[in-house]
């Protein structure tokens, strides 16, 4: 049994791709936990935006929903939910978007919407909230998700939020400025765009788990990188910052969706 | 002017809305002190486009609640994030059609009750309209403007705006891009909860203050319940103010936000958010609350 | 020599036409004189509003620019400028626009912009300001002006602001939604459209004020109403707040423009 | 990161200002502490299109004169009111285009060396191009949010646009109705002044906010003047807050926005306003003002 879980591993190489950025803009469930990792480990100047209108939020727990009190009362500032669409994340001023996703095709398009049809759903799902043009206007996207064969699927029945649409150019054509998902952050490893196809390759490995593990819970055929590594592991900094923020959330009553 | 409507004063409060309608007469008249339930009788009737707004905070679930117990019917319900108040709204049967971006138990899971309605047609059929975040901050921006539409980057590349006629394409003027139009919302009352009223109207709210004020403005009449009515707003950092003749009724209504939170009041009562997901999940335990609202 | 100036009876006729309304868009100058005149006669209710961003400002004294700092210290709310045209203006819910003009033609077209020529003009004049969209977007708007015949001028070079435009029908054919310049208010007297060809004909005549005298002021043929009347004299409570607003300002240093 | 840059650190400056130009990439600094000389050295080039807003309110008149100090020329200067700080670039020939909605000296009349420029090309010919307030706002708007135009229901009926090639007509996709569309502006640079930032760049500024966090969100590159520079910014009733990070350089500057006002700071100077008039009436008068402004 190792030291920390699957999750615990996730959400630590996803607050590390926050190193050296200014700002992100911050979905809400898993992509929350890494980004306020992040401004706690590798990145503590990060701005963290919140749809809601807090821009450099700085919250002691981690916060239940896109809105909490916590958020707006610690900004740097808050504006209106118009404001912080128009203003702040269209125009491509936000370095990264940080995304969770019901499902995720191997092209990193998101879906959010429905299982089945979407007239007659067999599962209704939420729906867009702040991610598609998150996903368009960030100058990059990171997405966050823990790695199902459900979750991770060949096809999308609907997309919710363009990751890399139909493959090399398609972003470009559509007149998309920011360059999309480049990097997919599971309990399992971390998938990147082959710079030639635009498929999610595995290219990081947790430590302990095995490649097969991972096309077992992949959805389509899994590209394994010829210079695959093993993602570091946690540190004793990073663990215990991160237990302590879930712990504070905790006591304070709710889970994280 | 202040007039305090008692129980015989609803004919009053009725002419005082017709005169006050959106046209090119002048002379508007100041926010009317009302209770609840004669706000929502005056304002809210069977068929109306309702926008119950609130980001997270200050959610104005008092207000649906008392919706829900008048029986209104055949609701076009609007709201960037149906949350449990709409849920209960659905599942209440007031509800024909939905105007949403995200409808979730933030921090918890799925709203049961419109899974139920979208689904399986349960307790009725409802049609939906479904945007992005953006794209409904944008349409009450146009709606508040008294444009027909707004113009954003949005959508591009998604099957959304398959589903929804109120996304189009738009050129450029200057530079030949395309961009996106989304329609504009101007829902016949808007309702939301504020912190405070002064006796002459004026609402102020403070902290996430979401897309409260462009619901206002783009309806045509609004109701807003506060958790205090005071003599004089004291200024507040990060405060909206919305002047009381552009408001058509206050209602005080003390904890009004709950289970949501009022910034300066109360807290988010967390634990409600997840005692909502066991009682709606069944449409039988959503009965017997439903019995319950009903009977207050 | 009467107990009160020709300027003091145009600002005491002008404060009164806000009788009754709720709210009143600002122009520079002379409107503002009237508006908060008005505020502290006829109107105490009256909510203000500059184009600066000021709402419901309730200035002590009469401010010398739009943006002077009493107007946001006294105001209800205080908003940006793209907010106060976007939000305020345009959707047309504010009862009454208040204009000045360098020139006002016979359908209450107003030129604040050049005089000759625009690319080499004779006289260059400040420009549109927040003008043509309060004469667009006001339920109704009032003009006040000085009566001189290079004031009131037969045609304009340049329309900054529409009045009736052509005439009749004109507003409703560009799809404005404001009725337009309702009065045209003036140290001698008072001007209305005529209901049938939307031109300006007189139809107050300030006491004292011989018919002739305005004829020889107004740069074009004036028709003067058959029933004709003449303006109330300023009252006493009038001239009192009037000389009082004024001469506060004037103790601050300054005169308004 | 706080960098204090001395006269040598103009360099390091210069690499900074690349490395935060707006692209894909990632990783913008945030703002840089500087002196005016340097701040205006480094981010107003000739040629460039400089925006300096404030609207009556918090005017950045030091950072206008510090631009008549290095002697810039060829500017585009925008700005919804050029008043005084516009007469002065103007009349010291900075400018070979002027992008406005009302050019006048509020409470007193005409700009002088403006109307000296327009009507006979003194010192030097200027282009101008000419809105109303309301197209200017949301051209900025438009800038500040990545958009190439705005929507308004504007300038119908005028001869405004007759002029103006950044004006044109846009239907609406959903009814058909015409309205108005304006072009982007996204200035090269946007000066502007607030009353108080942090050491980290954070900039706050209260009371009439105009149009400015739309002039340097819209901006490539921006230099905020503050009257203070503090620890930590105290929240305040009706401010507005640019964080550090879309702001590129912040010089202190106390009475920067002389002679109009700084709220909780000094008041308006309307006797400046007045002497400006005789001052800037006659040529030799000015040339004086601009020697001595000059010399300082």
């Amino acid at each position: 049994m190792s030291a920390w879980t699957a999750d615990e591993m996730m959400t630590v190489t996803a607050a590390r791709s926050l190193a050296g950025r200014a700002s992100c803009f911050v979905g809400i469930g898993l992509p929350s936990t890494a980004a306020n990792l992040a401004r706690r480990t590798c990145s503590p100047d990060l701005a963290l935006i919140y749809e809601s209108g807090a821009i450099g939020a700085k919250p002691t727990t981690l916060p239940l929903s896109i809105g909490d009190g916590e958020l707006g009362e610690t900004a740097d500032a808050v504006v209106s939910v118009p404001e912080i669409f128009n203003y702040w994340l269209q125009p491509g001023r936000v370095d990264v978007g940080f995304l969770g996703a019901a499902q995720v095709d191997r092209r990193g398009n998101i879906n959010t919407t429905v299982i089945g049809d979407y007239r007659s759903p067999a599962v209704r799902l939420p729906g867009a909230g702040g991610a598609p043009e998150i996903a368009a206007s960030c100058r990059e996207t990171v997405v966050v998700v823990r790695h199902r064969p459900r979750t991770l699927v060949d096809r999308l029945e609907f997309v919710t939020s363009l990751g890399f649409g139909d493959g090399p150019g398609h972003r470009a054509a559509l007149g998309l400025r920011g360059r999309g998902p480049i990097r997919l952050i599971t309990d399992l490893g971390v998938l990147e765009p082959d710079p030639e196809t635009c498929e999610l390759t595995l290219t990081s490995i947790h430590p302990g788990v095995a490649v097969d593990a991972v096309r077992a819970a992949t959805g389509w055929p899994l590209t394994v990188r010829a210079d695959l590594r093993v993602t570091e592991e946690p540190t004793a900094a990073e663990l215990t910052a991160l237990r302590s923020l879930t712990t504070r959330s905790s006591t304070r009553g709710g889970g994280v969706a | 002017m202040l007039v305090i409507i008692d129980a015989h004063g609803v004919w009053f409060l009725g002419w005082l809305l017709n005169y006050c309608s959106y046209s090119a007469q002048t002379g508007s008249r100041m926010a009317e002190l009302v209770s609840l339930a004669e706000g929502v009788a005056e304002l809210v009737h069977d068929g109306d486009a309702v926008a119950l707004e609130g980001f997270t905070h200050l959610i104005p679930v008092a207000a649906g609640q008392e919706i829900i117990r008048q029986g209104r019917r055949d609701l076009t319900l609007i709201r960037m994030t149906p949350d449990i108040v709409y849920d209960q709204l659905i599942g209440a049967g007031c509800a024909a059609r939905l105007v949403f971006s995200w409808g979730g138990n933030p921090g918890v899971g799925s709203l049961h009750r419109f899974r139920d309605a979208v689904e399986n047609a349960w307790p009725r059929p409802i049609e939906i309209e479904e945007h992005s975040h953006a794209g409904m901050a944008n349409r009450y921006v146009a709606g508040a403007s008294g444009l027909p539409f707004a113009v954003l980057r949005g959508y591009v590349g998604t099957d959304i705006a398959k589903h929804t006629k109120t996304i189009a394409t738009i050129t450029c003027p200057f530079t030949g891009e395309a961009l996106t139009a989304v329609a504009a919302l101007n829902p016949d009352v808007a309702v939301i909860h504020a912190q405070r009223a002064d006796r002459r109207g004026n609402v102020q709210l403070w902290g996430i203050t979401g897309v409260q004020k462009e619901a206002v403005l783009a309806a045509s009449r609004s109701l807003v319940t506060v958790e205090e009515l005071v003599d004089e707003l004291e200024p507040q950092p990060g405060a909206v103010v919305l002047p009381g003749w552009v408001v058509t009724a206050v209602a005080h209504v003390p904890r009004g936000a709950h289970p949501s939170y009022a910034q300066g009041y109360y807290d988010r009562d967390n634990d409600y958010y997840q005692s909502w997901d066991p009682i709606s999940r069944d449409r039988e335990t959503f009965g017997r609350w439903l019995d319950e609202v009903t009977a207050a």
